[in-house]
């Protein structure tokens, strides 16, 4: 390994312990590496949006004389500078029009997405038949079927939550509940994952403790 | 104030630099010790447990010890953890131990090194498995830091296994392709033809000129192939598109928050063929697979650590919910 | 006239998108529309990050408490920059992609960001730790179901799982921790996933459409709210 | 230079191999080139049946190579299959021009063309009949939304039940208040191009209107630039409305950084520094979810956080005082404003949700029934429900 290997495992397991200093206190330490971090990762990625949205994405289209459709960027380039004038207080509310752009765009184009890989799809592989099969597949099948339909009474806004209602209201969120438990137990095992390979690089690759 | 950060940062150096110049590489513990250890760490959590049902709780920083001392002791204990092999990872080995020497197996990796813990000792376990049967082996990546992970792997199998480093060479035994943009679409593409979506490998070497890659143009010319991802694109979009379309034979290895989610394509389907071949899910299946080829390593240290601290974040949740109940009744 | 023009363009735009999903011939909007969100971003980056220049020379400028740390970030910020739009370093040159191995941009990646990035992350580990012991309480019946399905996946997913449940004969193996781990993957959250996933569809909907007819109109700093 | 087949004829295409010894196979039938239906006239459809020398066992079929004529040219070939494939989607034509096609059967030393296709032109739909599915249903919710909207603009009272996170909004604003500590808005740390952004920020101009009255700080670290444009206007627009524009200040808002940990780090910095009253974590969160929700938690904020992201959930119940889940997160701001058209809106939601169960109400029963007693015209109901549903 070169010197600055070498270094660098030096400084990568120095910054590793100054974030892990903050289970004691928000120390300076601590804020030395979160500055670093707030910096870096600011510049990092500015790099990437330049590059690769401004440069590959905008420039390289725009100004390729075989592209029949080159000007077609530039209305989005028109758009950005547009939100600059922000920056003015006359024309300031020119930056209205990109915003009010992107919020057309994300709404109708996402209103379809979810509707139709959300709300359509999942309806449609609910439709199955529930007694097929064993009887653990019989009791899974169930166990779907009541569990959508009861989530979904949950989630109804017209009517208060009494009687029947009230109570297939409460089994749809009992459904709701293991879900979130479940999410909770793999969310668990991948943070600790996450741990394990830091200190596998501290005693480890640093400081060679481990096999 | 300032005095109390100063002497703790001092002896958080002091123990670090202590561990660099003092302890013995590697560390390991003696039976013995890790049943003391183990007891020790039983003992604290009765402390704890009296303690907080007594009514006072332990500090946040008090946690965090445990939890530390949970994720790093382990380390260097040698327990043998009595590990089921799970059906989804045998079949994986199975199909592995199937294949005939020089057949020829595409490996994705489609994952960056936040979630390297959990994929990173199956993927060396999967190399140095490959290169000590001579199979061979092409690398791609969908996600931008895959194909360097898939370098670091295959270094890792050298060290760990000296003999390959002699044996095994570039562009004959492996070849990686790179990272490719475009999500699905290049899955899509390659099923026609590979080289359109990697005209060179990482190194640039036209594709046509690497030895390796000579009688294979798409998905019909591999004879197996392996995934390790982290998300999107992932195993899904591999099983949709590579088996689905083009009965690519695929098997994989993904993250535990992954892994639930690709259960459904392990189930036969009408035709009574699995989609997915099988399945190493998370930490737990690279230990069960490093158990398979009698090579225990990093996931098999890792798992302990990681069924540690399981159990650390179960006890706590108890203690917390009988101090809770008991509070509850009291003020009843 | 000021405040029209934005109401005009949503709805245009939102109802252009909501149709170009029906006509083949207007299939290739979404990627000029992601186009163009991408240019926009470039340019609001110029007003982000020159935000955060301004704040961090501020407290430079009338010495704010902690202002030695600005000078961190500052210093951070601008290696970055110069890094990445000079290329320093990379052995491909000016040509190659910005992050190449061996260029100091992707050294600053492996050894400063990387370690921080990953180590941030993985205090996730202790915080899940204590929020079990102070906050993960079962206060209610909801909450005692959340943690019973959690401790399952907790323990499924370990050789400690089987150990406990191992006893169970063969016949009754559903009920071995590991394979309830499973069971409840595929069926109460399966369920659950879709009971969300239907009315986070169905949200959107009336969401997009609020916005699209101009009657959510707080995002475009409209004064008659 | 390599001649191009003609129909019929053998072609060797390893040199020098004597007639003899060329494995011929037999070529490829009923090669159909079609347009593909519903695009925009850039595809076209080849599909035929695959020779019968294509077997697994002692097949001698190596693979398919597709030629293409385009007008009067030279064929070109376009793709090389592998054995067993039996269709090809061609994405690489114009629109206007005539395309016509032959496969070949190659042998490990020969190929063999299939007679050519007659000429075809792509053409273009402008209408997608396959999702005419899906377009009636946008149809009735986005016609049920507007219809209770209208009905509600009319004076019509409608009955929204009590939504327990959003009641709570007027307290946690009045104990930042009562306590002179201020408010922290956190939108999530997507871009403006993820719906949930916008349901945030549409939450944020309710809650700013109330907090312009008082004289509460607000402050909202964002981690996405654009957010931060569209948060100051959003917040100035309140302050306006309220009658206080000298209260608002551009310094409500701050860009941190893109980089989802650096942000969250200085998150952290700030509730531990600060001590919020109240804290809203609403929109699109990830992993910082816990971190941000425990921080909170431990500064003793009132929590108010909603998101549509089922993994972060758990976090946000466990360590916040009021969770919205999902669908609640979009309604929040129609239920914020009180506005009898905006809770309009939730009515026609409404209507989609009792369309989904009563579809799957009656598709599992006809499904049960239909499979249990194998009754024909029950399965039709099933397969019919199933349609409507289906977006292929």
């Amino acid at each position: 390994m070169g010197f600055w290997d070498v270094f660098g495992i030096w400084l990568a397991s120095a910054l590793t312990i100054g974030i892990i200093s903050f289970l004691y206190r928000d120390n300076i330490f601590y804020k030395a590496c979160e500055a670093i971090f707030i910096g870096t990762s600011a510049g990092y990625w500015f790099i990437i949006l330049y590059w690769d949205n401004l440069y590959r994405k905008f420039w390289t289209q725009a100004t390729d004389p075989t592209n029949p459709e080159w000007y077609v960027p530039w209305f989005g380039f028109v758009l950005g500078v547009l939100i600059l004038t922000r920056l003015f207080n006359k024309i300031g509310w020119l930056s209205r029009w990109p915003l009010a752009f992107i919020v057309g765009a994300v709404a109708g184009l996402y209103m379809m997405i979810y509707f139709v890989s959300n709300a359509m799809v999942q309806v449609s592989s609910t439709i199955m038949p529930v007694f097929t099969g064993s009887w653990v597949d019989i009791i899974a099948n169930t166990t779907v079927v009541l569990g959508t339909f009861c989530g979904l009474v949950y989630f109804f806004f017209s009517k208060a939550h009494t009687g029947v209602f009230g109570g297939a209201a409460r089994v749809g969120i009992w459904f709701l509940m293991i879900t979130f438990g479940a999410s909770f137990g793999y969310t668990v095992m991948s943070r600790m994952s996450l741990m394990i390979g830091r200190i596998d690089f501290l005693f480890g690759t640093w400081l060679g403790m481990i096999r | 104030m300032r005095a109390r950060e100063l002497i703790v940062s001092g002896l958080i150096i002091l123990f670090f630099l202590a561990c660099y110049f003092f302890s013995p590489k590697p560390m390991e513990f003696s039976r013995s010790t890790s049943v003391l250890i183990i007891f020790l760490l039983a003992a604290a959590f009765v402390y704890v447990f009296i303690r907080t049902f007594r009514g006072r709780f332990i500090g946040r920083r008090v946690v965090f010890i445990f939890v530390g001392v949970a994720l790093v002791l382990p380390f260097f204990m040698k327990f043998p953890l009595p590990l089921q092999i799970s059906p989804e990872v045998q079949s994986v080995y199975d199909a592995l131990e199937k294949l005939p020497p020089h057949s020829k197996i595409l490996a994705s990796f489609d994952y960056d090194p936040p979630s390297a813990p959990e994929l990173q000792p199956m993927a060396v376990a999967f190399m140095k498995y490959a290169f000590e049967h001579d199979l061979k082996i092409i690398i791609m990546g969908l996600w931008p830091q895959g194909p360097q992970q898939a370098d670091q792997a295959i270094q890792a199998a050298f060290i760990e296994n000296p003999d390959l480093k002699q044996k095994t060479k570039y562009g004959v035994d492996y070849v990686n392709l790179g990272f490719q943009s475009g999500y699905e679409f290049v899955i899509l593409q390659m099923g026609q033809s590979f080289k359109s979506m990697f005209p060179a490998d990482l190194y640039n070497t036209p594709y046509d000129s690497i030895p390796l890659l000579k009688n294979v143009s798409n998905f019909s010319n591999v004879d197996f192939s392996m995934n390790f991802s982290a998300g999107k694109p992932g195993t899904a979009e591999w099983v949709q598109i590579a088996v689905d379309r083009f009965q690519l034979p695929l098997a994989a290895g993904n993250t535990a928050v992954q892994a639930p989610m690709i259960y459904p394509y392990l189930k036969k389907g009408s035709k009574g063929k699995k989609q997915l071949i099988g399945l190493l899910g998370g930490m737990a299946g690279g230990a069960e697979f490093e158990k398979l080829t009698k090579k225990p390593a990093k996931a098999t240290t890792y798992l302990l650590s990681q069924s540690f601290a399981h159990v650390a974040v179960v006890i706590f949740i108890i203690i917390g919910n009988v101090a809770f109940f008991r509070e509850k009744k009291g003020k009843k | 006239m000021k405040r029209q023009i934005p109401i005009i363009i949503t709805f245009l735009i939102g109802m252009i998108m909501i149709f170009s999903f029906f006509i083949p011939p207007l299939e290739g909007l979404e990627q000029t529309c992601s186009l163009f969100f991408d240019v926009i971003a470039v340019f609001a980056f110029f007003l982000g990050g020159g935000n955060l220049m301004r704040i961090h020379l501020n407290k430079l400028r009338r010495r704010k408490k902690d202002w030695g740390f600005s000078i961190v970030t500052l210093g951070g910020f601008f290696i970055m920059l110069a890094a990445g739009l000079l290329k320093i370093g990379n052995p491909g040159g000016i040509a190659a992609s910005p992050t190449t191995e061996g260029s100091l941009l992707q050294e600053i990646f492996t050894y400063v960001f990387l370690p921080l990035q990953s180590t941030m992350y993985a205090l996730l580990a202790f915080f899940v730790a204590s929020a079990s012991y102070r906050a993960f309480r079962a206060k209610n019946r909801e909450a005692t179901i959340l943690l019973i399905a959690a401790f399952v996946i907790l323990l499924g997913r370990t050789p400690f799982g089987m150990m406990l449940t191992a006893w169970i004969p063969e016949s009754f193996s559903v009920l071995q921790v590991p394979n309830l781990a499973i069971w409840i993957m595929n069926s109460p959250n399966l369920a659950g996933q879709r009971a969300i996933m239907i009315g986070i569809g169905l949200g959107v909907i009336s969401m997009s459409l609020r916005l699209i007819l101009g009657i959510e109109r707080t995002y475009l700093g409209d004064e008659s709210v | 230079m390599l001649s191009f087949p003609v129909t019929g004829q053998v072609i060797d295409t390893v040199k020098a191999v004597p007639d003899s010894e060329l494995v011929v196979v037999a070529p490829v039938t009923s090669l159909i080139a079609a347009d593909h239906k519903y695009d925009d006239g850039k595809m076209i459809d080849l599909s035929w049946v695959p020779s019968i020398d294509d077997r697994l066992v002692e097949g001698n079929v190596m693979g398919y190579k597709v030629y293409r004529i385009e007008g009067d040219s030279e064929p070109e070939t376009i793709a090389e299959l592998a054995p067993g494939s039996n269709a090809y989607n061609d994405q690489s034509v114009e629109r206007g021009k005539l395309y016509s096609y032959f496969v070949s059967a190659l042998s490990s030393n020969a190929e063999t063309p299939s007679i050519r296709t007659a000429p075809i032109q792509p053409q273009r739909e402008w209408l997608n009949i396959e999702l005419i599915n899906v377009l009636i249903m946008a149809l009735v919710l986005g016609g049920a939304v507007i219809y209770f909207i209208e009905t509600a603009r009319r004076g019509k009272k409608l009955f929204v039940r009590k939504i327990a996170g959003l009641e709570a909004v007027d307290d946690a604003i009045g104990r930042a208040t009562e306590m002179g500590r201020p408010i922290l808005f956190i939108p999530g740390i997507l871009d403006m191009d993820d719906v949930q952004t916008l349901a945030a920020l549409t939450i944020l101009g309710r809650i700013t209107r109330v907090i312009a009255d008082y004289d509460t700080k607000i402050f909202m670290p964002v981690s996405r630039s654009l957010v931060m444009t569209a948060g100051r206007e959003t917040i100035k627009a309140s302050y306006q409305a309220a009658g206080r524009p000298d209260a608002y200040s551009d310094d409500m808002v701050t860009y941190i950084t893109d980089e989802q940990f650096g942000y969250v780090a200085a998150v952290d910095g700030i509730m531990v520094r600060e001590r919020p009253a109240t804290v809203f974590l609403l929109g699109a969160f990830f992993a910082e979810s816990l971190i941000l929700a425990e921080t909170g938690n431990s500064v003793g904020a009132i929590q108010i956080a909603g998101t549509a992201r089922p993994a972060q959930l758990p976090f946000f119940i466990a360590a916040c005082d009021f969770t919205l889940i999902g669908e609640e997160l979009f309604a929040a701001s129609a239920y914020l404003s009180g506005e009898p058209k905006q809770m309009g809106s939730l009515k026609g939601q409404d209507v989609g949700k009792a369309i989904a169960m009563a579809a799957i109400l009656i598709g599992v029963l006809t499904a049960t029934i239909g499979e249990a007693w194998n009754v024909e015209w029950i399965q039709h109901i099933t397969t019919g429900l199933r349609d409507i549903f289906s977006t292929r």
